[in-house]
């Protein structure tokens, strides 16, 4: 039992690391960690998919002449996850961009006093 | 050298993002405005001429991005299945546009409108793209474009109650497509391609040989889950009803009428193409998603009874209509005929015409009611915008199913693929059951709109109203006649759109 | 039954108060329909009522979705191909193809750049428009209108701006100084080798775009206007992506129909100023959410 | 390096369980950082250079100044006012 996870140590770090993401953008009233939640809930994706892709004594694809490794790992994982990261960071701003318009109006990021304050002032 | 008409479907996305880079460097809203109906129009008749070329011959054929053949490349398919939807989805976000134009023009700010425009373009953009992709990854990239336009749809009418409903449903959206990527990712693990065509080569070949049976088995929950939770499927629908009702006009009827659908059709490719019916089956996906779809139908409309706010009352019964739609795609394959499938198309077009027409009927009404959104306040409004509120009623009844309405055509579908299948009596129960609990809010609210105010509140009123609300409404009147007359043709010609729906769905 | 009396039912009806004798008409009314519709302050009741209940069982239930899911996904990935292993499934023709192939196809030596900016362009076309789109909805949401009053926060942050500006911070000017050329030639060499080193459009972007933050946080945004206004910023911005757009434009439709123009469809030609291009909307994205953080314009 | 692997496992997760545990958000902000700083060093362990270039750049670079600058906009920053 415990080889086998030590065995597959990444995916199963990235599988906690999601459930530690996931559970802090369903559960914390606080945007800003909601957001960091999500942060840590794609990362874990990536690390995940990137594992996937490596292969042990595998060296970077990079196929630069002259030295000429017999093995390199597997170039996809790295280019979606390299998609993958720049699609979470925009996706990060835009979501920071909203605190900060939610803060400016209701001066505060908790999500359960900000629902109140909308009941209220709703039409 | 491939005929030239096989260019069309890139062509009209490359049309849309382009129209949406230059509509971030205008300085008027208006001249947005004009170049993004304008790409709207060309794609809408890009669209339809490429389903000339297509339905008539029966092809489907897949377009390389690039010189690189598959499965190295990306790669777009096009049939007319995709041709029909992305006419469909360009012509009404049009409308939407053009029925909203006047309330879109009073909740946006005049230095935002360019960039309200860009958001529109690009939401344009991965409509099409999700209706085309024929590669995983490309349908990944695209659903986050999709969830930061649409985010910014809501979040243009700049109130803080919408900005509270943009981060609910912003959170939801992640939620949803990190399930998504975590699906991908677990699916790429065990078969090694993004491609579709391959994808569901090594996926047949794993299932034959019941090999990694539980990694595919996840991963074909969370990209449905993902999808799911994006499409607002019955338990994850909370976020909905205030995202879509507080967005101004046009950003509700393309939200309600075409954001959701766009996952949606990602979804039915995935589950033709890559998955196969009879895996699901076997999975038992498709039962999981007929009773979510089932519950859903229920329980939507019971939370759009409660509401008194018109525009929520809307976003909530479009939680009761995408029940009808993932229930038509968990009734599956039946005894062999994948009728379920054909209506849940259908049902698409129906919705995807139906409620941006009683989106923008709603927002008339109530811009001539003095900007008031609650039932209470729309009394008699009918009166005050005839246009209006015959839309309004002939969408309710098409939502209800009255014969001669879009709606009664796919709700005949559906109880007719029931019973090819060994679910009919509790689907059509609940179909039965759905169409009274519909009945129950749309009827006292068409009642309420064409019913005399009396004379105290007509003062008031009038009073309140603005005058130039009040005054006649060119833009809305003709797309609301369209839109109208859309619904008139779904129920009445649906003959041959169901002959289109039926060759796209065999040439998936 | 008179029309005024038929009205004045149906008012009520319609207002719930009371339902319609003549129930011929309303045949699928349900019984329940009797109870009246609450009146706004019973309902706002029944919500707050309604949210308190969600929100006592929705964190129970998301503990125990979570947990399912967890247990559900370590299951999965505990059967899934072994770690490290040169022969499972994702390691078929398409990633040999890539590494055998790459350097000739693409004129790139880096797989990982190849791959992103030919074998896949259509993705990376789609992300450049994530990363604008990102840049247009954070300029939506932060950029402060003309004429829109500033509240006594944000005078405040202004102040300390000014203040800041009166007095500099030697310690971040002189290592700016210091560090500054050296980022952008890190940047320039990322961004213009990426073809044969690792790096490439996004990360030389990236830095780039840090270099401008490092100079505009030392130096202030006054003195970065001087050579990079607001006008050079949506130039290079909206000309680098139109450009990017065309280019790709150009390379998928003359590779899909097989067009044989060596220059095109060679893609060690275009491979350059696409990279170029990436890179210079990357680094005015960068530049723009933090000049659009932290002072609400560009 | 396979002891550094799974010392750096273990690093990301206290750093992901931990983060969203503080009451400051400064902290919290920091150790997201730190983890973005971890998982870069596990690219390069990886063999993924593009990767832990990008990482580097974006997720601990730009997105940390990103974090910082909302933390100073929503006055969370000096920890007198714990939001």
């Amino acid at each position: 039992m415990l080889e086998t996870l030590l065995e597959n140590r990444f995916s199963v770090t990235a599988v906690l690391l999601f459930g530690i993401g996931f559970l802090n953008l369903l559960l914390q009233q606080n945007l800003l960690k909601k957001v960091v939640g999500f942060n840590i809930m794609d990362s874990a994706v990536f690390l995940l998919l990137a594992s996937l892709g490596y292969i042990e004594g595998g060296a970077a694809p990079v196929v630069a002449e002259g030295t000429s490794p017999s093995l390199y790992i597997n170039p996809i994982p790295s280019g979606l996850v390299l998609t993958g990261i720049v699609v979470s960071v925009s996706i990060t701003a835009f979501s920071l961009a909203l605190i900060q318009r939610i803060y400016r109006r209701y001066g505060t990021i908790e999500l359960d006093q900000l629902r109140e304050r909308a009941r209220k002032e709703d039409d | 050298m491939r005929p030239l008409w096989e260019n069309l479907p890139f062509l009209s996305i490359f049309l849309a993002i382009t129209a949406g880079i230059l509509c971030a460097v205008l300085r008027s809203g208006k001249a947005a405005w004009r170049l993004t109906m304008l790409t709207t129009a060309v794609n809408t008749l890009l669209s339809a001429v490429l389903l000339g070329c297509l339905w008539p011959a029966g092809l489907s054929f897949v377009y390389t991005m690039g010189r690189f053949a598959a499965p190295y490349g990306n790669a777009i398919k096009a049939g007319p299945l995709q041709a029909l939807l992305s006419a469909v989805f360009c012509a009404v976000l049009a409308l939407a546009l053009e029925g909203g134009k006047r309330d879109l023009f009073h909740d946006v700010s005049p230095a935002r409108q360019p960039l309200y425009f860009t958001m529109v373009n690009m939401t344009a953009a991965s409509l099409l793209a999700l209706t085309y992709t024929n590669d995983v990854f490309t349908g990944y990239v695209f659903i986050e474009i999709s969830t930061i336009s649409a985010c910014a749809l809501v979040m243009a009418r700049d109130t803080g109650p919408n900005l509270i409903a943009t981060i609910r449903y912003l959170f939801m959206s992640l939620l949803g497509s990190g399930l998504f990527l975590l699906g991908l990712t677990l699916l790429n693990g065990v078969t090694g391609y993004l491609l579709m065509p391959s994808l569901a080569e090594a996926v047949a070949a794993l299932a034959a040989s019941g090999q990694y049976r539980l990694p595919l088995t996840a991963a074909v929950g969370l990209m449905i889950a993902g999808l799911g939770i994006k499409s607002a499927m019955f338990p994850f629908h909370l976020w909905l009803p205030a995202a879509h009702g507080g967005a101004t006009t046009a950003s509700s009827a393309i939200l309600s009428g075409l954001v959701l659908k766009g996952y949606i059709v990602l979804l039915i490719v995935l589950m033709v193409r890559v998955f196969t019916l009879p895996l699901l089956e076997e999975m038992g996906v498709t039962n999981v998603l007929l009773i979510f779809g089932l519950l859903g139908m229920v329980a939507g409309s019971v939370s759009a009874i409660r509401e008194h706010h018109i525009k929520r009352m809307l976003a909530c019964s479009s939680v009761a209509q995408i029940g009808y739609i993932f229930m038509g795609l968990g009734l599956g394959l039946g005894f062999g005929t994948a009728a379920g499938l054909t209506a849940s198309c259908f049902h698409i077009l129906v919705h995807a015409c139906c409620k941006p027409l009683l989106f923008c009927c709603a927002g008339r009404l109530s811009a001539v009611s003095g900007h008031h959104r609650s039932l209470r306040n729309l009394r008699g409004s009918a009166y005050r915008d005839a246009v209006a509120g015959v839309g309004f009623t002939v969408g309710a009844l098409s939502m209800i199913g009255i014969p001669l309405f879009g709606g009664f055509v796919s709700k005949l579908y559906f109880a007719s693929a029931s019973l090819s299948s060994d679910k009919t009596a509790v689907v059509l129960l609940t179909i039965a059951l759905s169409t009274v609990l519909n009945a129950l809010y749309y009827v006292p609210a068409v009642l309420a709109i064409w019913e005399q105010p009396d004379e105290e509140l007509r003062l008031h009123i009038q009073e309140t109203a603005d005058p130039a609300a009040l005054a006649f409404d060119r833009s809305f009147t003709v797309s609301a006649l369209i839109l109208t007359a859309g619904v008139f043709v779904l129920g009445i010609l649906y003959h041959p759109i169901l002959n289109v729906i039926n060759s796209g769905v065999s040439l998936l | 039954m008179s029309e005024g009396t038929w009205r004045e039912r149906l008012r009520v009806w319609v207002d719930g108060e009371r339902e319609p004798r003549d129930r011929t008409l309303f045949v699928m009314e349900s019984p329940q329909r009797t109870s009246s519709l609450p009146t706004p302050e019973e309902h706002e009741v029944r919500e707050r009522h309604r949210l308190r209940k969600f929100l006592n069982w929705y964190p129970a239930a998301a503990v125990i979705i979570c947990a399912a899911l967890v247990a559900v996904l370590l299951a999965a990935v505990v059967r899934m191909p072994a770690f490290g292993e040169a022969d499972n499934p994702i390691n078929n023709e398409v990633s040999r193809h890539y590494l055998a192939r790459t350097e000739e196809e693409t004129g790139a030596s880096n797989a990982v750049t190849g791959m992103i900016l030919s074998y896949r362009g259509f993705d990376t076309l789609g992300e450049s428009c994530v990363l604008f789109l990102a840049v247009a909805s954070v300029t939506l949401l932060l950029r402060r209108e003309d004429g829109e009053p500033e509240d006594a926060a944000q005078r405040r942050l202004r102040r300390e701006d000014a203040l800041q500006r009166e007095h500099p911070d030697v310690i971040l000017q002189q290592s700016a100084r210091l560090l500054i050329p050296f980022i952008l030639l890190f940047a320039l060499y990322v961004l213009l080798n990426g073809e044969s080193s690792p790096g490439g459009g996004f990360s030389g972007g990236t830095v780039l775009g840090g270099g401008l933050i490092l100079y505009a946080a030392a130096f202030g945004f006054e003195r970065l206007g001087r050579f990079f206004s607001r006008r050079a910023y949506s130039a290079v911005r909206t000309f680098g992506l139109l450009l990017y757009t065309f280019l790709y434009g150009c390379y998928i439709v003359t590779g899909a129909n097989g067009l044989t123009s060596e220059a095109l469809t060679r893609m060690g030609g275009l491979s350059l100023p696409i990279d170029l291009a990436v890179g210079l909307v990357v680094a005015c994205t960068v530049y723009g959410f933090y000049a659009l953080f932290a002072r609400g314009e560009i | 390096m396979i002891a550094l692997e799974y010392f750096l496992l273990a690093g990301l997760l206290v750093c992901a369980a931990a983060a969203p545990l503080f009451r400051r958000l400064l902290v919290t902000v920091i150790v997201y950082t730190a983890f973005s700083l971890l998982l870069a060093i596990l690219w390069a362990l990886l063999q993924s250079p593009d990767l832990a270039i990008t990482e580097a750049a974006v997720g601990a670079g730009v997105s940390g100044i990103l974090y910082f600058l909302t933390l100073r906009n929503i006055h969370a920053m000096k920890g007198t006012h714990d939001v």
